[in-house]
């Protein structure tokens, strides 16, 4: 059962990531451009309700994806909304961000203070 | 020659982009990462008070723990090489995208290099995400205003 | 424009140095210097390509048994910001600076200007060339070193190198320019900065047939045309265009490309290499060798260059490209 | 690779399918044990369940099959209201988080029901934190 569940994480995963790079090479986009698109997918999915099922599918296979990050903002925000009315929607982006920004800045600082870049071959 | 000939010229020689096997590739990195990431899940839920609700705050520094090491040591741009989408998508990508950003513009120092350059690459998925989430909540604000959804 | 020089200024000397991963160039034991760091035990990657020229130029002296008192003018280029690594190396080489700018076709339009001041009487001696440093240049034009962008099989590795040369009057021992193109800047619409090769390659066949025209020459005149850093595909584009004009296979095989040879067959490097070293070290190393050595009497080297940056890229602009040649003959 | 995944993916699906329905409760008086574990038995969508009964008190974490796990919610939604239905005298938690259904298997073994009780609160007090 646990596998099936591992699985599951893998192929949304994988199907995500995909996606993603049909975006980049059918489509021709930069990875800025795509990430962008996905985020913005993962947010409108969001909001018609269908990222959380997802989430309780595959577990990380849907909450490590980008879009993730579209989905706990849009959560955020409809949460607030739902409480606040109108004022909700702008304060409850500020309540629920993403992990991902706060550790991304955390680890980048660090990584500027050790690392060196050096030009190394693929 | 003319525009058409060389165009002509052009399409013939260059190698079309290997299609299935850039998603073949991005499909299994991408989903290897996941996979990684499912297993930081359970251990966090395990050894740790976290929910399947709430471990994904921890699982997602920790993947980005790891996607700075790979990108300080250089191995995660020779991920992104092979797995394109695979590498960029997970939020390790999203992590590599500042933290190379950052490493690169330190020698211009940590107010203007590194503060100034840390999103340049990322920031898009911040704005995006952010105007997404104010868009998607208002529509449905709105909606339920006029009674068509419920919350 | 083709010009004939009447007075053939010789290269009296010249060097080549290079980074680290250039160690696997099929070039390599023909380079003067290779340094075991990028960065030229510098702190920054520009102040280690500024380091880099430095190095270069005090080989180039060295070996002509000058200092640099002796020199009049320093012509060169890079691709970093307003080249600003050479006009760092021209502070300390104090000669009369002109930096120079044609992005990888940097290499020969440096040398045509020597050779005009050359021709002139106004110089005696004048070092030119170009360098291109791997780091600091792909910060300028594509990513952070360390971002994991896919890139495509069309993408070119920006070398770690610099090629220099000291120009002087006519010396029957040495390699003399006899005539030179100076390009127009062509521009057939390409707009992938991942894709060089087919961006420049139209440059490249517009300077070449120009100047095989204005010489009354053909393309068996020449033991070699090498082009600077079309890459393995955009070498195949451009003898696709000589052949659709009528060239034989035996005349294609006297084109080649220095950034497609640079790494061999590495896959690894994609395409090939490119940057205003690559042409340069290559140029100034291993042919101006094989000149003094006998094995070719005459070869043209058409380096090309594309002329983009950042902003006019993101800014939706196609990418102009301009290709600059030498005919260089030995007695 | 992509021809491998689909065959072992549905012979695991299969496999999965023949699995017996494991459920686990702790020691209490039987009669309502019994009920619990009917109507465990009876939900399709459960793949294995824990019960926990402390003084008025219940805990019933299950796990759903995973190729279910998409409408979890509800299946956990529905669970409660039947158990509410025949065991109105008892404040019930219903949980389909793997969190729950992992503590719950270390209330099996505890002996002290204060210890259990203790814990419950705070499982209880888990399951309603948000991201």
């Amino acid at each position: 059962m646990i596998f099936i569940d591992f699985l599951l994480a893998f192929i949304v995963g994988g199907l995500i990531c995909a996606i993603g790079q049909l975006l980049m090479d059918v489509g021709k986009m930069t990875p800025g451009k795509t990430l962008s698109i996905l985020v913005v997918a993962g947010s409108i999915i969001s909001g018609l309700g269908w990222y959380q099922p997802l989430i309780d599918l595959a577990g990380a296979g849907a909450t490590i994806p980008i879009t993730s990050f579209g989905h706990s903002l849009t959560q955020g925000a409809i949460a607030e909304a739902e409480k606040h009315g109108w004022v909700g929607v702008l304060t409850g982006m500020f309540e629920v961000t993403s992990s991902g920004i706060s550790s991304a800045i955390v680890f980048g600082f660090i990584a500027a203070l050790i690392f060196k870049p050096k030009g190394k071959v693929n | 020659m003319n525009q058409e000939q060389f165009d002509k010229i052009e399409q013939e020689i260059t190698p079309p982009t290997p299609y299935v096997k850039n998603v073949l590739k991005a499909f299994l990195v991408g989903g290897l990462i996941c996979t990684i990431g499912h297993a930081i899940t359970y251990f966090y839920i395990i050894f740790f008070d976290f929910t399947e609700k709430t471990v994904g705050n921890p699982t997602a520094a920790t993947i980005i723990f790891i996607s700075m090491l790979l990108t300080g040591f250089g191995l995660y741009k020779k991920i992104g090489q092979f797995a394109g989408a695979g590498s960029a998508v997970p939020v390790s990508g999203f992590g590599n995208a500042v933290i190379s950003a950052a490493i690169e513009h330190r020698t211009e120092g940590f107010v203007l290099g590194v503060g100034g350059n840390m999103f340049k690459l990322a920031g898009s998925v911040i704005l995006f995400g952010v105007s997404s989430a104010f868009v998607v909540s208002l529509i449905k604000l709105i909606l339920v205003t006029m009674g068509v959804i419920e919350w | 424009m083709v010009i004939i020089f009447q007075s053939k200024p010789s290269i009296i000397a010249s060097a080549a140095v290079a980074g680290p991963l250039e160690r696997k160039s099929v070039f390599y034991s023909y380079f003067d210097s290779v340094v075991e760091d990028e960065r030229w035990h510098q702190t920054t990657n520009e102040q280690g390509n500024a380091k880099m020229i430095e190095e270069a130029c005090q080989i180039l002296l060295k070996k002509a048994n000058l200092n640099n008192l002796d020199i009049d003018f320093f012509l060169a280029g890079d691709l970093v910001n307003q080249m600003t690594p050479t006009n760092f190396a021209a502070k300390e080489i104090a000669a009369s600076f002109i930096g120079l700018f044609s992005a990888c076709a940097t290499s020969v339009s440096s040398v045509i200007i020597a050779c005009l001041l050359t021709e002139l009487g106004a110089s005696k001696y004048a070092i030119a060339g170009a360098s291109s440093q791997h780091n600091s240049t792909e910060r300028q034009f594509r990513y952070p070193i360390y971002y994991g962008a896919q890139k495509p099989a069309t993408a070119q590795w920006t070398v770690t190198a610099a090629g220099f040369t000291l120009i002087g009057k006519h010396n029957p021992k040495n390699p003399s320019i006899v005539a030179a193109t100076v390009g127009k800047v062509v521009d057939y619409g390409q707009t992938n900065p991942f894709h060089m090769g087919a961006a420049m390659a139209p440059a490249a066949y517009d300077t070449i047939t120009k100047h095989l025209e204005k010489r009354k020459q053909t393309i068996k005149d020449y033991d070699v045309i090498m082009t600077g850093d079309l890459g393995k595909i955009g070498l195949e584009i451009l003898k696709r265009m000589f052949a659709e004009t009528g060239a034989t296979q035996e005349e294609l095989n006297i084109f080649r490309d220095a950034g497609a040879e640079f790494y061999g067959e590495d896959k690894s490097f994609l395409a090939g290499a490119s940057g205003a070293g690559c042409s340069a070290s290559v140029y100034f190393s291993y042919i101006l060798q094989q000149l003094k050595d006998g094995r070719y009497k005459r070869v043209l080297l058409v380096a090309t260059g594309s002329l983009l940056s950042p902003l006019t890229f993101q800014q939706g602009e196609t990418i102009p490209c301009t290709a600059h040649a030498i005919e260089v003959t030995m007695e | 690779m992509k021809k491998l995944v689909l065959p072992i993916f549905l012979s695991i699906l299969l496999v999965g399918c023949n699995d017996e329905k494991t459920l686990e409760v702790n020691n209490a008086n039987g009669e309502e044990v019994k009920e619990v574990a009917a109507i465990i038995k009876n939900e399709d969508e459960i793949n294995s369940g824990r019960a926990i009964f402390v003084e008025d008190q219940l805990l019933v974490a299950v796990q759903a099959k995973p190729w279910l796990d998409y409408k979890k919610t509800k299946i956990e939604k529905n669970l409660k209201k039947k158990l509410e239905e025949i065991l109105p005298e008892y404040d019930i938690t219903v949980s389909s988080d793997y969190k729950l259904y992992w503590e719950a298997q270390k209330l099996l073994k505890e002996e002290d029901s204060e210890k259990v009780k203790e814990k419950l609160e705070k499982l209880k007090k888990l399951k309603k934190e948000e991201t």
